[in-house]
């Protein structure tokens, strides 16, 4: 019982924060699609999960929450979860997948559009009950659909359903938990930037005289997005373990994470903008992107009403174990 | 006691019901581009056709003399039809009802007729950067001149100001925190105007930049001094309960329960809950409007009722945020839910209406 | 379209309003099980909604509705509604009912418990598909179960079921409807109460060198619950008028109102507490009487959840009527 | 990262768990009247003999040294198995640390045995009538006699002294807010002690007057003059976690299923919900545990732990009274609602815990 990330789990994150620190500004979500891309595959990022033999690190969802968390705190865009983790368990085998030199895009089932399609090299589609599909970004007829966020455009993918089609069940369900954890860590790191933001403008804006982090109303609001935050990490957290052990609960708990880690997004989106006022409303504060990612990744791999449903349901059969 | 309407409030209901089926346009182009602006112009100028866009006012500036209770009626029919939202919010629901109040016949006549057509479109010009919530901090000025007054200053997050015609706000004519502040209008022409863009990437906002603009005497709304009492005290009559009247609660509500009752019946009593709230808003309008009509003022009861259906329009948009997940882009669903999260802040934030609700309905000490 | 009581409806609530001041004061909550009975008898209380022919003064339940706001607001005790409202739809022919000289005790469908059996000089069990039953107090077993509300005891009936029993379903839901109703003006009642008390102390009591009462924590609260009640008492008169006219929404009508009386009450219980902090928490204060009062009539009549579902029943049976 | 409990711990879990399947009574009567207290406190010397009072406590005061997981195991266990409130726990989980810390061995030697076997029931005696939320106004004295003290004063809400053998609680030694409270043992043999009935009619609450009671130097905890920081560092360290620990909600919450999973799913989902929620404090208290049991101390996290676990609870207890109705009466659920009531209040209420997060987690301006 060791429920704290490790040095090397912690320093990974470290490494990754100052990528994006110093590759992935704010400014750099106005002009670039893929900003600190190539940096990251540098760092090996787009192979942490691959085994050795296919030039991966080999490490587990649980080691790389940490680095996933500060691709949601600095709102990285670009498929990033898809290629780095929805990819390496659904189609491992995708040349120069380790080394970040294929961009993927991914529809699991259930799901109505890509995010980020249009950048894709290579478009992985797991549909229920037709296994997994691996086609070349050019053979998709793409139609872009309106989102929330402009930084994660969303895609209707059509394409010719040819013979290509490899079975696994098992695998899209372990991507499905695994990806649903993974935005999960995003949406947390999401929500801590947006704390740490309203935070800061609490401290310096003034009304009647004082700053207006000192008023209860705002102070309190305030100090409930931290609660929600601190208490839906431990179950990402949790998710992590129970998905790389493989655990019987798996889903049920990748489900709890996502639905907690979006209802605290949801949460800090909301007192972010109403701590800033009018001006949080505005295309010009950089605080839109980190709104509109919440809001997206709230939506994206499932809403948290639609995980919420998904345990009401395990524990409506009574499954009622617990990991651990 | 009764809640029935009257033979002639049914009818009034039925002509407007007919005159929408046949009219309401398939949805326009957002108001704050510039074709969408024009657009809702042009349906402002229909409605004005029949009578219909100011239907509470007197006849001569362009409505109907109809009661509060028929104007709730002709607001329900209007957004149960999918209406466009209302170009001219900010003039016949902020501006419109102080100016017959506290207005000369004069600049009533001056300026109502063209509001009710949109001839006039307004834009409010409250808020600066260094006054939001606490507006008595503003330093707008304006500068006694001949015949008239010179405004200095700097006003923010003007809805509407973008596309706008006038605008109308508050400067200070002397040092008194709140006798100090004087009501003016003023035309936007010489008014330097930077729109700011939204969420939705659409300049719902403008700063205005005030460098010796000039605004005649005929340009002042009530007495130099005056400029706080009559911006509050039309907040404590009408406008708190015309800036947004239940009819478009009840509408979102019936739409949501479209959404909702078929799904996750976790989800589905989310939505009939705010379901019997819009009821709940709408019947406590006409309890508020029976009083009104009986000569009454709402006074800081009206902040209540800013609290509840700005709290009520956010939840039904998380609730159908919720419900159509990655389906919500390009929906009046999204838009909507944008606009709400800004009902909490608007119009005084809910912050500030709970203090009002504390010290003036319960008298709790400051 | 005039949604305001009139003056003869509102003066019919004053006169009651005095009585309960003078008769029933908290005190009597101590002592008395029926205080004020016999004054409200004098008034004519119990036979507002009896018919003239019966002795009574032939009222809708909207007229009565302020009236019945102020027992809750004065927390009276005894089986007010039962008698005042239930009986004059179930029984509307019983002896002295119209003059308050006889007390009743109502089970109505679905019912577990009948409040304040002990007290009465007879028993109406409406049970589902079994018509009416009157019997007199001294026929029926009671055994006394624990409750929530002291002044409020529940009791299990057993009787013999002899052939007594008097058809009318119809009679039966018209007088659920209006029990539900005149619970929720009672709730409405307690949660001014409760309100009013509460701001009282947040005026007075004093820590960190102001009084409570104007920190947004407390005060912010204390407006909600203002709002709750402001928003709720309108559900509560619009389904009086409903029931009164026989509409087809009447039941819904009257479930939101129960649902959103009895959540008001219960919200301006739990921040009557939080205000007080522990000394609300006494049997010392009078406010646990109103406190109990709250959670007692919540759930008395069907829980503001039980109402809440059968509101969604009727919007998901796609009835969206409105009344008016 | 990792969530395995060790064979040993698995063991202890088993150990505990067996144990309590056989010694565990049937609900004891309330142990605020005179026959529950005692019969409260038989449970605590039969707890004691297996060493499964005091888990975490070093062995020769009776514990079995365990770690903070090892008495996180026995909380679940012993709120899963349905075994009594405890009698001891505001000297077990409010005293007994802050004696750990900065006691003498001779004071330590001395009450935590007693404490142990609850031959010793201790009361808190903190607030004060003027003094709650600001418990620093306290008033209550402590002058200099010959080898100790004499208390002055008025305490209040004092949880279990209408039958407790001994209180603590903070008393003015000088004039200083802060650095002028001391920290004080006493027996309440001395003391007049006015109960006070709770909402449930039972005595829960004493009043405590002070006219002169002796305490001999040897009853005061660390300095003159130290109170409030021990008072204080002790709910930053090991109070955070184990006023409440997950167990009991953990408990509450898979009985709220039992209630909920076949109601309406609207009511299934809010008691899902509170599941989850649950869990979520359980694995942060793995979390904290494991930084404590490295040394570091919780701080004004610890804030955040009561709101959520005071506002869940009372989440769960409230959904129940909304699941059972007028069925409720005569339940644990409706003792337990009632008890939830307070945890909002009780321990610092959780408008202070969110001043503390707001200053000292988030670092806004006073």
């Amino acid at each position: 019982m060791h429920f704290a990330f490790t040095d090397e789990q912690l320093a990974l994150g470290a490494t990754v924060r100052d990528v994006l620190r110093a590759h992935c500004p704010p400014g750099a979500l106005r002009t670039e699609r893929r900003p600190a891309w190539d940096r990251l595959a540098e760092l090996g990022f787009f192979g942490l999960l691959l085994p050795p033999e296919l030039d991966g690190l080999g490490l587990g969802l649980t080691d790389v929450l940490p680095a996933v968390e500060e691709t949601g705190r600095a709102c990285l865009p670009g498929p990033v979860v898809e290629t780095a983790v929805a990819a390496a368990f659904l189609s491992p085998r995708l040349p120069k997948l380790a080394s970040g030199g294929v961009c993927v895009g991914v529809l699991l089932p259930g799901e109505a559009y890509m995010a980020d399609a249009d950048l894709a090299d290579v478009l992985v589609v797991a549909r229920t009950g037709e296994g997994v599909r691996v086609l070349p970004g050019h053979e998709a007829r793409l139609t872009a659909v309106p989102g929330v966020d402009p930084c994660r455009p969303l895609f209707e993918v059509a394409f010719e359903a040819s013979g290509r089609a490899e079975s696994g069940a098992d695998r899209v369900a372990l991507a499905a938990r695994a990806v649903a954890v993974a935005t999960a860590a995003q949406l947390i790191g999401v929500a801590r930037e947006l704390l740490a933001v309203s935070v800061s403008y609490a401290g310096v804006r003034r009304q009647f005289g004082a700053a207006i982090g000192s008023f209860q109303a705002v102070r309190h609001r305030l100090a409930d997005v931290a609660v929600a935050v601190e208490f839906a990490a431990p179950l990402v957290h949790r998710a992590a373990l129970s998905v790389d052990r493989d655990a019987p609960t798996a889903g049920r708990d990748a489900s709890a994470a996502k639905a907690a880690a979006g209802e605290a997004a949801a949460l800090a989106a909301r007192v972010a903008l109403q701590t800033h006022g009018a001006i949080g409303y505005t295309e010009e504060l950089d605080l839109r992107f980190w709104l509109a990612r919440a809001w997206s990744l709230s939506a994206a791999h499932g809403t948290a009403a639609a995980h919420r449903e998904h345990v009401r349901a395990s524990l409506s059969a009574r499954d009622l174990r617990r990991y651990p | 006691m009764d809640l029935d309407f009257s033979p002639a409030e049914l009818d009034f209901r039925a002509e407007v019901r007919d005159w929408l089926a046949a009219h309401v346009p398939e949805r326009l182009p957002p108001m704050d581009t510039g074709e969408g602006f024009q657009a809702h112009r042009d349906w402002e100028a229909l409605l004005a056709g029949e009578r219909l866009s100011v239907v509470s006012w007197p006849r001569e500036y362009g409505g109907r003399a109809a009661s509060l209770i028929e104007w709730l009626i002709f607001e329900e029919e209007y957004w149960a039809a999918g209406a466009p939202a209302r170009v001219s919010q900010n003039g016949i629901f902020l501006l419109a009802p102080s100016l017959m109040r506290f207005g000369t016949p004069e600049q009533r006549r001056r300026w109502l007729p063209r509001m009710a057509t949109a001839e006039d479109v307004w834009a409010q010009a409250w808020s600066e950067p260094e006054a939001g919530s606490d507006l008595a901090a503003l330093t707008a000025r304006a500068e006694r001149a001949d015949g008239g007054w010179l405004l200095y200053g700097h006003k923010t997050w003007s809805s509407r100001a973008a596309h706008a015609s006038h605008g109308f706000g508050l400067f200070r004519t002397s040092g008194a925190r709140h006798k100090g502040l004087t009501y003016f209008l003023f035309p936007l022409d010489d008014v330097a105007v930077r729109p700011i863009a939204q969420l939705d990437g659409l300049p719902g906002f403008a700063e205005l930049h005030f460098d010796g603009v000039f605004a005649p005497d005929s340009m002042v709304l009530g007495e130099p001094g005056d400029g706080w009492r009559i911006a509050m005290s039309t907040t404590s009559s009408e406008r708190g309960l015309t800036l947004r009247s239940p009819g478009r609660f009840l509408a979102t509500a019936d739409r949501l329960l479209d959404l909702a009752l078929d799904a996750d019946p976790a989800l589905a009593d989310r939505a009939a809950r705010c379901w019997t709230a819009a009821e709940a808003y709408r019947l406590h309008t006409f309890a508020t409007a029976r009083r009104i009509m009986a000569g009454a003022e709402i006074g800081a009861a009206a902040s209540m009722g800013k609290v509840f259906w700005s709290e009520l329009d956010l939840r039904m948009h998380e609730l159908a945020m919720e419900l159509l997940g990655d389906r919500a882009g390009g929906t009046a669903w999204l838009d909507g839910f944008l606009f709400s999260l800004a009902g909490p802040i608007y119009a005084g934030t809910n912050e500030i209406q709970r203090n009002i609700i504390a010290e003036r309905v319960l008298g709790l000490p400051r």
